[in-house]
């Protein structure tokens, strides 16, 4: 008879060969630090739940040293990547896990997964640090639950980004969750708890399609091969084949888990409580990574799944988006409140992020992977930033707050320079997002166009507005400041200058030299774009036999010319 | 199908026997159990708990080296339903003592008419043996005492399981709703019995293989379906269960909501499969209707259940109905039966397992919350857990994610695999349905942790949490396995893969299937002439 | 060698920014002076590598092919796909030209700074940023690709954005900075467009792919060797978009684009706005930025894409009429302005607007040439205001000062120098630069030459008008209440303030020498800026025959114009020195027209009525209305509240009664086989 | 084993035992007596013991009387149990109505 050896047995034994498998990875030890970096995160976090509650201090810094660590982990990772073929998975570890339904337990990277990590493993230690100061009041003592969903939420990242199976991806997605409803609900301002439980259901609420999707996008890879898997190169590969109606269907339910996540116009709504209401590092994880797995989803699956469905409606989903852009800049025109102004202000960046895949070629897609980096390193800063004000004046307020720049000069130049970087000034990282999404559109020839470039560039004047509109009420201005603290505050000290000052030379850094990231994202992207040439030539073909049709032969002619 | 020969004459008695071993061991515990517990003497009615427990420790070991002729559900279910009785086992063994029948130390005078000690433990074990036998069931009347059985004792340990007036309250809902329950399924059975002359399922199956779903059977089946949607506690019989589960002692919530219930699922998997997964019988067999019907329920089912959760304010009710849900996303994979690539039936035994596990978790926890000796039931209780018993409440937490379907815990595998089974056979929409539902579920899954987490305790409002260490130790053990079972999550899965082996697999493979289907249908195109004379026929040879 | 200096010219004022930026940072009072002497080197070597380069440049350009220039491939900026964009300069004859002023002008302006800002906390800083300008300005005039060009043309921007916002405690140089950048932005709007535009067209965005492609599609016959790229966009731009149409169309309006943003950057109509208000930097600011250099970056712009220009005659034309009713409008506001600053202020408008016109009528020498002069007796002219500024503390208003001349002598002088130039008195630089514009204007569009030299009349006047105001007339002022841009406190008032005085000799010298520029300029520069701009891609190939005959017959321009001008410059004196109450008197007949141009054409309030509130009301309905309203409460909150709706329904079958659930579970029963019923039927 | 039935006699029988059934059904809505409410739910049990027997003839085997006798057994524990049951609720109340057991619902 199947299965009569004993539950308990069957299951040590299944541990025996998963740990077998993983030990078995070819490659040495190098292949297996993904899965170590995030098993490491998960784990210590966890066990951060039995440190000694008196001893903080302790908490603090075995979190720091661990985050740390898992950097230095990710920074050996990078240099043991192999840059000549970033495309390729590479460092993947499988082990099965499930092997009725084919799930695997499977981690590698490609160049875009790699840079993603990268940015998470690197803004988690100077969020951590640049929230040693936070936990005050209250809130004291509960330092061990901070830093380990912190530290859960950093290994969940690193799975989503390092995910090569679609329900590891999914486990991941959903994974990040929990820590921050417990971030944002038990650390959190005032409406804490509803703005968690919001930000809990509504994404949940949206993510359930993207299940329906990709469970169904499963099934079809099973009809073609007989065999369940959950493997995402083989799901992608087989998924091209799709009914066209099938495809819209799969779009549309990828689609609405995503943009709930990036968030897209209109089911933005959650963001700006979320984060008004999120501590300072809920919200730097928040806007700097967490937002990026909507768009890195549509573009690792939304994009290669449903090729000819994407094509379809980018038009639609691209209105959305400059929609989202120029909704959500003028919204932040009219807050109070700084910390929801920058909410407000990712809503419209992402809007750029969403604009620039559905571009669909390697400029829109290009800009768009590296504006998921820089918008997580400027707005990440921006929210550091407002967090160092917010526990100094305990409030957020623009109206109980102008000119700082007298008080808090230090700050003020940092305010100043991240605030540069998400208007995207050129020279500075958010630039090259900004211009190379809203480029991608104008010149794509198989979706948007020139009016979706040229109503997302209203964005570049709506965002001068209002970031000009909150520095020039907090930066400048004759001083303010309430009363109760009115003097008696301090410029930044050496830690806070040491938590920001990284992020300031990444975002120099990344806006004067971003040409080798860029160049490792060609290849992935040509993957994906690969489907699409594929129908284009299809698409030629055909009309080459009966009449012209529009977007192939506009392609082919390019294509003629160039070589 | 079946391993045991059709024909009754061969019916081995030895043989049947040999494969009842767990069965007659859990019976005669029971009997030991409640003699035992009528004895005067303290340390003896004590030692009921004990061999209630050896028993079932060593009925699961027996059934895991059942002989071959015992099928894989049954092996599955015997054992699941041993492990899983052990944890509720653990969380009922305070019970009687909680009832303050002054049995606990042996102070005041023995009287053997307050003393339930005995029946509890005793009816305890004869409901699980039921649900064993429901699972190696092969005839209709089998399956009407195995569910008769299993259902039979759990109505006197609702009555008697709390001194609160609401005890006996839902005792007499649970009975008198259950007896027109019975009386409903059993009405089907009588009419699946007309419609093919034999109690046999391996005979029905074949019946209905040849003649395809007749009207009359149809109707038996659905009615048969509809009455035992009651043990389910599935639309439209699912209205007991709110005030059931409510008026009983916490910890026999938590047997109600698995016990009764996966007699249920066993009964409908078998005459699903008796019907020949009305599914595939497709056009012209007559299986529409039971699809139907199963569709429809199983939809309502998700709704009501979940949206009827949110007005609750009252947790254990909020349980009721999050219970009455997870029977929905059941029914999903139940209606999707063997599938064509993803076995359905083997979602639902797994997310029987899994649901059992999670279930005794959360039950536990409310088990443990009292507030004047009396069960402390509300969401106001559960402030401030989190500040006060951390463990408690993270392993409550754990069941509840688990319960809402987050990955990677294991009521997220269970969806997947009910999921994928049903989206591979084409039932897209009820998937759509069966996941937004339980979106709405995070919400009261989420208030509850949010209550225990993010709400400050109160020092007026606080709940007492006595401290039972077994209960303490079932919410612990139950937590743990939830976690462990989702990280290893894969002999669980192919355990119930292997329990479903049975159903649809060998017709499902690409060759195979065609080929019977001609066949079935050549046959009742011959054979549909001459009926009579069949029916003279098998009546002459017996 | 060649390269090096290129790229050290580009450096040199980055390092300068970080360094000044360490300076900032570190509070030590004394240290801060150093970054008045990093920033005025920097600039100086950055100067002197500029001129290695100019030497360098003929050679260079022998070599070349035609008006291409040189490449100097620094490092790799913005590549990906088809798109490239690096750091990299293109050096030619224009290019040069702008670099002399830029460096020049810039390390002359340094040097005043660090007199005029000295004993300001904000010291350090001021340097940090005056680097980060002329870094950014480099990039602007050396960048070899668009996008080389749009960094150093938001990067100015932001840098104008700091500086006129120095004085950052002060509401109206807060709201002036934040006009100046978002005025700009709109122009960058067009800009980036524009940008695209051409990626899309053109293939590419390095000026040695678009220029020489540009040429090709306006004269077809002209270059036979069409490289493979230009091949590429010639093909695709006659026919992109598989229809011949759009693309053609898109071609034709990336010149308004572009235009849009030279507009936003220049201060032409209808972006002139945030001109003006930009004076609330410090003064050597203002004349560095806001009049010798950044703002000439949209005629620079311009010039440098001619080619793509004249693929558009409209676009042409729409540039010179910009440029000329700007200039006109710009004047006659300057007439009555009382603020020192603001009436240069508006004749830097009136002045840029020479210019556009200048490239409007394919004048591009005439144009860079008054680019050049303008930049000498601009920033000559700010300068001086400041020191008029810097001497009554702050005054700026014109009718609270008057004869000036005896307390501050040199100031007087070297003022009057530079308002010469501006009027356009005979053989000063202004004359000569003017009058090539209004040259080429008058041959082309006649009526835009008259508007032109009417122009010239009204700066004469007001130029004047200011001089003899401030300096002639009894010696009479009122000090200002300021110190260092911020209302002063009593107690630390500063003691030299008491007394207007001439600042020293040191501050002075950067002052004469540009005193030079503005008087010697024109015929010293003529040759070299003619010479340059011909080795340069804004050369404009022009039958030579047919351009003499043209100078031949407006060679009576010049001397009209300065005939009027100097006649202008006799009323100004009989208005403001002879008889002041005239001045009057006349101000009081018109007062209508004067309250008019008092108040600038009511255009801030227009802009303000017709766009800026009714965004912000968008803002306020989208806040309110749409997203907490529609979104949030009915939409979300809908669908949230959906799942409950079906639970009260649902509820009242939960009664509680036992017979209640039997008959509910009876009617359940009943319903079921009813629909078996039916599915089967 | 003789006298098979036809489907005209089966049909009465059907019909019966339906018709019990039903009114047991309807009894068990309409009554409020706790007892005559059991006793209607064993009316129900005798209208498929009907239905069962009539099968039982019409198919001509016994497995339907077999049935017969194991409902009849349930019957009977059912009955017993309702009895303490009922004894129970009595002791608590005093009353056999079943709407005074309805103080949970929602």
């Amino acid at each position: 008879m199947m299965g009569t050896s004993g539950l308990i047995l069957t299951l040590g034994e299944a541990a025996g060969t998963a740990a077998a498998q993983l030990a078995d990875a070819p490659g040495g030890l190098t292949a297996r630090l993904i899965p170590l970096m995030a098993l490491l995160c998960m784990f210590c976090g966890f066990a951060l739940a039995m440190a000694p509650r008196e001893n903080e201090k302790g908490v603090k810094l075995t979190a720091l040293v661990i985050s740390t660590l898992v950097f230095l982990i990710s920074l050996v990772v990078a240099f043991s990547f192999d840059w000549t073929r970033p495309g390729a998975v590479q460092m993947l570890v499988e082990g099965n896990w499930v092997p009725t339904l084919g799930v695997k337990f499977s981690m590698g990277v490609d160049s875009i997964s790699l840079w993603l990590i990268l940015l998470t493993t690197f803004l988690m230690p100077l969020t951590i640090l640049g929230s040693f100061g936070d936990l005050t009041g209250k809130l004291a003592g509960r330092a061990r639950e901070f830093y380990l969903w912190l530290l859960v939420l950093e290994g969940a990242l690193i799975a989503v980004f390092a995910a090569q199976d679609l329900i590891l991806f999914f486990i991941g997605f959903e994974m990040t969750l929990v820590p921050l409803f417990f971030l944002i609900g038990i650390f959190g301002g005032a409406q804490r708890r509803v703005a968690a439980v919001k930000f809990f259901i509504f994404t949940l609420a949206g993510s359930v399609f993207t299940f329906a999707a990709v469970i169904y996008v499963a099934y079809f890879q099973m009809t073609r091969t007989g065999n369940w898997t959950f493997d995402i190169g083989a799901i992608t590969k087989a998924a091209g084949a799709m009914s066209a109606s099938e495809q819209n269907w799969v779009l549309l339910g990828l689609f609405i888990g995503f943009a709930v996540k990036v968030p897209l116009f209109p089911v933005h709504i959650w963001l700006p409580l979320a984060h008004t209401e999120a501590p300072t590092s809920g919200s730097v994880i928040l806007a700097g990574v967490l937002l990026k797995l909507g768009t890195y989803g549509l573009l690792r699956f939304a994009l290669p799944m449903a090729p000819e469905a994407v094509l379809e409606h980018a038009d639609l989903i691209g209105v959305f988006a400059v929609v989202g852009i120029i909704y959500a800049a003028l919204i932040c025109w009219v807050q109070t409140d700084i910390k929801k102004l920058i909410a407000y202000s990712s809503v419209s960046h992402l809007g750029f992020c969403v604009l620039g895949l559905f571009a669909l070629n390697q400029e829109g897609i290009g800009g768009s992977v590296i504006y998921m980096i820089n918008h997580g390193l400027s707005t990440g800063a921006l929210f550091l930033c407002v967090g160092m004000i917010y526990t100094r004046y305990h409030t957020r307020q623009m109206d109980d707050l102008s000119g700082l720049g007298k008080r808090l000069p230090v700050w003020s130049t940092f305010m100043v320079f991240f605030c540069f970087a998400s208007v995207g000034l050129p020279g500075l990282n958010g630039f090259v997002g900004e211009f190379l999404t809203i480029l991608g559109a104008f010149s794509s020839t198989r979706a948007l166009g020139i009016m979706f470039a040229a109503f997302a560039s209203l964005g570049l004047i709506l965002g001068a507005i209002y970031i000009l509109y909150m520095l020039g009420k907090v930066v400048m201005g004759p001083v303010k400041e309430p009363e109760k603290y009115a003097g008696k505050v301090s410029d930044l000290n050496f830690r806070e200058c040491f938590v920001l000052t990284p992020l300031a030379v990444a975002c120099l850094v990344l806006g004067l030299y971003p040409t080798p990231m860029l160049k490792s994202f060609e290849e992935p992207i040509d993957g994906i774009l690969s489907t699409y040439k594929q129908i284009e030539t299809k698409q030629a073909e055909t009309a080459g036999e009966g009449k012209g049709g529009g977007v192939s032969m506009r392609r082919a002619e390019r294509q003629e010319v160039s070589p | 199908m079946m391993t045991l020969a059709a024909d009754p004459l061969v019916n081995e008695m030895g043989a049947k026997i040999a494969g009842l071993w767990p069965e007659l061991l859990l019976v005669v515990a029971a009997f030991v159990v409640m003699i035992v517990g009528l004895s005067p003497r303290t340390a003896l009615r004590q030692s009921t708990f004990g061999i209630t427990f050896v028993a079932l420790a060593l009925a699961g070991v027996l059934a895991a080296f059942s002989p071959e002729q015992v099928t894989g559900l049954a092996v599955y279910t015997k054992i699941g339903a041993c492990v899983i009785g052990l944890l509720l086992l653990l969380a009922l063994a305070e019970l009687p003592d909680e009832l303050g029948q002054n049995l606990k130390d042996g102070e005041g005078r023995f009287d053997p008419q307050q003393t339930h000690r005995g029946e509890f433990f005793g009816f305890f074990l004869l409901s699980i043996t039921g649900v064993m036998l429901c699972a190696g069931a092969d005839d209709l009347i089998w399956l009407f005492l195995a569910l008769e059985l299993t259902s039979l004792p759990t109505y006197v340990m609702v009555s008697i399981s709390r001194r609160s007036i609401r005890a006996p309250e839902a005792g007499v809902k649970y009975f008198f709703l259950g007896a027109l329950a019975a009386a409903t399924f059993l009405y089907g059975f009588a009419l699946i019995y007309g419609a093919t002359g034999t109690t046999y399922l391996s005979e029905i199956g074949e019946a209905i293989a040849r003649d395809g779903l007749t009207p009359l059977a149809t109707a038996g089946f659905v009615i048969a379906i509809l009455g035992i949607s009651f043990k389910i506690a599935a639309v439209p019989m699912h209205f007991y269960a709110a005030d059931v589960y409510e008026g009983a002692a916490t910890p026999v919530t938590a047997f109600l909501a698995f016990v009764p219930k996966a007699a249920g699922f066993l009964t409908l998997i078998l005459i699903l499969d008796a019907a020949g997964w009305p599914v595939f019988a497709g056009d012209g067999m007559g299986g529409d209707g039971v699809v139907a019907v199963v569709w429809i329920l199983a939809a309502l089912t998700m709704v009501i259940g979940n949206v009827m959760a949110l007005l609750q304010t009252n947790i254990k009710r909020v349980l009721a109905y999050s219970s009455i849900a997870h029977s929905g996303y059941m029914m999903v994979g139940l209606l999707a039966g063997p599938g064509n690539s993803v076995n359905g039936v083997s979602a639902v035994l797994f997310y029987l397992i899994a649901y059992g596990v999670m279930n005794v978790g959360a039950f536990a926890v409310i088990g443990l919350l009292k507030r004047a000796g009396e069960e402390a039931e509300t969401f106001d209780d559960l402030k401030g857990l989190a500040a006060r018993r951390p463990v408690m409440a993270a392993a409550f937490a754990v069941c509840l994610l688990s319960l809402t379907g987050i990955p990677p815990l294991i009521g997220f595998w269970g969806k997947l695999y009910l999921f994928s089974a049903s989206i591979s056979m084409g039932y897209v929409g009820l998937t759509v349905i069966a996941l937004m539902t339980s979106a709405v579920a995070a919400y009261y899954y989420l208030r509850m942790i949010a209550t225990c987490y993010l709400i400050d305790p109160d020092r007026r409002e606080q709940a007492e949490i006595s401290t039972l260490p077994q209960r303490s130790l079932a919410l612990t053990v139950s937590a743990g396995l939830v976690v462990l079972l989702s990280i290893g999550v894969g002999p669980l899965f192919s355990g119930a893969d292997g329990a479903a082996n049975g159903f649809g697999k060998a017709e499902t493979s690409e060759t195979a299937k065609p080929e019977q289907g001609n066949g079935a249908k050549g046959q009742s195109s011959t054979e549909k002439g001459n009926w009579d004379d069949e029916r003279l026929t098998s009546a002459a040879g017996r | 060698m060649f390269e090096t200096a290129a790229k050290a010219v580009v450096t040199l004022p980055f390092l300068s920014m970080v360094i000044c930026a360490m300076l900032a940072f570190s509070k030590i009072q004394k240290t801060q002076r150093l970054a008045a002497f990093i920033t005025a080197g920097a600039i100086g070597a950055a100067f002197v590598f500029s001129c290695l380069l100019l030497k360098d440049l003929p050679q260079v350009e022998k070599n070349g092919v035609g008006a291409v220039g040189t490449v100097v491939h620094y490092f790799d900026w913005i590549n990906i796909g088809d798109f490239t964009a690096n750091f990299s300069f293109y050096i030619d004859g224009l290019t040069a030209i702008m670099l002399m002023v830029v460096t020049g002008v810039g390390t002359l302006i340094a040097v005043y700074a660090s007199w005029y800002m000295d004993g300001d906390v904000g010291y350090g800083r001021f340097f940090t940023y005056i680097s980060l300008f002329i870094f950014a300005m480099l990039c602007l005039v050396m960048g070899d690709n668009l996008l080389l060009l749009f960094l150093g043309w938001e990067g100015v921007g932001a840098a104008s954005y700091l500086l006129i916002g120095f004085y950052y405690r002060k509401p109206s140089a807060v709201a002036a900075a934040k006009k100046a950048f978002i005025v700009n932005r709109v122009g960058d709007f067009g800009f980036a467009l524009g940008l695209m535009g051409v990626f899309v067209v053109f293939g590419g965005i390095q000026y040695v792919d678009i220029l020489p492609a540009a040429k090709a599609l306006a004269e077809p016959g002209m270059v036979t060797n069409l490289s493979e790229t230009q091949a590429a966009a010639h093909a695709a731009a006659t026919d992109y978009w598989g229809e011949g149409k759009t693309v053609s169309l898109l071609l034709l309006s990336i010149p308004f684009l572009l235009m849009l943003g030279a507009f936003g950057k220049s201060a032409q109509l209808p972006l002139h706005v945030w001109l003006p208000d930009a004076m609330e930097g410090p003064t050597p600011v203002s004349a560095l930025i806001h009049a010798a250099t950044m703002v000439t970056a949209g005629v620079y712009m311009i010039s440098r894409l001619i080619p793509i220009f004249q693929l558009n005659e409209a676009a042409l034309l729409t540039v010179a009429v910009i440029g000329c009713v700007t200039a006109l409008f710009a004047g006659l506001i300057a007439l009555c302005q009382y603020d020192i600053k603001r009436v240069w202020a508006y004749s830097t408008v009136s002045q840029l607007g020479y210019m556009f016109l200048g490239v409007g009528v394919l004048g591009t020498t005439g144009a860079v040439f008054h680019l050049f002069t303008h930049a000498f007796f601009k920033a000559l002219l700010f300068l001086t205001a400041g020191t008029v500024m810097h001497a009554l503390a702050g005054q700026l208003d014109l009718r609270k000062m008057s004869g000036l001349r005896t307390k501050m002598p040199i100031t007087c002088w070297l003022m009057f120098a530079g308002c010469l130039a501006l009027a356009g008195f005979p053989f000063t630089s202004g004359w000569y630069s003017k009058d090539m514009i209004l040259v080429d204007a008058m041959a082309t569009y006649p009526l835009l030459g008259w508007l032109g030299i009417l122009t010239a009349l009204l700066t004469a006047f007001y130029t004047f008008r200011l001089w003899f105001k401030v300096f002639w007339g009894p010696t009479d002022y009122e000090m200002g209440n300021e110190h260092h841009g911020y209302e002063a406190d009593h107690h630390d008032e500063d003691h030299h303030h008491h007394e207007p005085h001439d600042p020293p000799m040191w501050a002075n010298l950067p002052l004469m020498v540009l005193t030079l520029g503005a008087v010697a300029g024109g015929f010293l520069g003529y040759g070299f800026i003619k010479n340059f701009i011909g080795m340069s891609s804004a050369a404009v190939p022009i039958d030579p025959a047919h351009k003499v005959a043209h100078d031949a017959a407006h060679a009576w321009v010049p001397w009209v114009a300065s005939a009027g001008a100097i006649a202008m410059i006799g009323l100004a004196w009989v208005f403001y020195v002879r008889n002041r109450a005239l001045a009057e008197n006349c101000a009081k007949t018109f007062k209508g027209a004067v309250r008019v141009l008092y108040n600038k054409f009511y255009v801030d309030e227009l802009y303000d009525v017709i766009i800026r509130r009714p965004l912000r009301g968008m803002g306020h309905i989208c806040h309110l209305l749409f997203d907490q309203m529609l979104i949030d409460t009915v939409l979300v909150g809908g669908i949230a509240k959906f799942p409950r709706l079906l639970a009260w329904g649902a509820r009242p079958f939960q009664n509680g009664a036992l017979q209640g659930y039997g008959l509910s579970m009876g009617a359940g029963v009943a319903m079921v086989l009813f629909v078996l019923y039916m599915v089967t039927k | 084993m003789d006298g098979i039935i036809n489907q005209a006699v089966l049909n009465h029988y059907l019909f019966t035992g339906a018709l019990l059934f039903a009114l047991g059904m309807i009894g068990f809505v309409a009554r409020r007596n706790l007892i005559v409410m059991f006793l209607c739910t064993e009316m129900m049990f005798q209208g498929v013991v009907v239905t069962l027997v009539a099968f039982s003839r019409y198919h001509l085997n016994l497995d339907g009387q077999v049935f017969v006798i194991f409902v009849l057994t349930i019957a009977a524990a059912e009955a017993a149990m309702a009895l303490g049951l009922v004894v129970l609720l009595f002791r608590r109340k005093r009353t056999l109505d079943a709407e005074a057991w309805s103080a949970m619902k929602g």
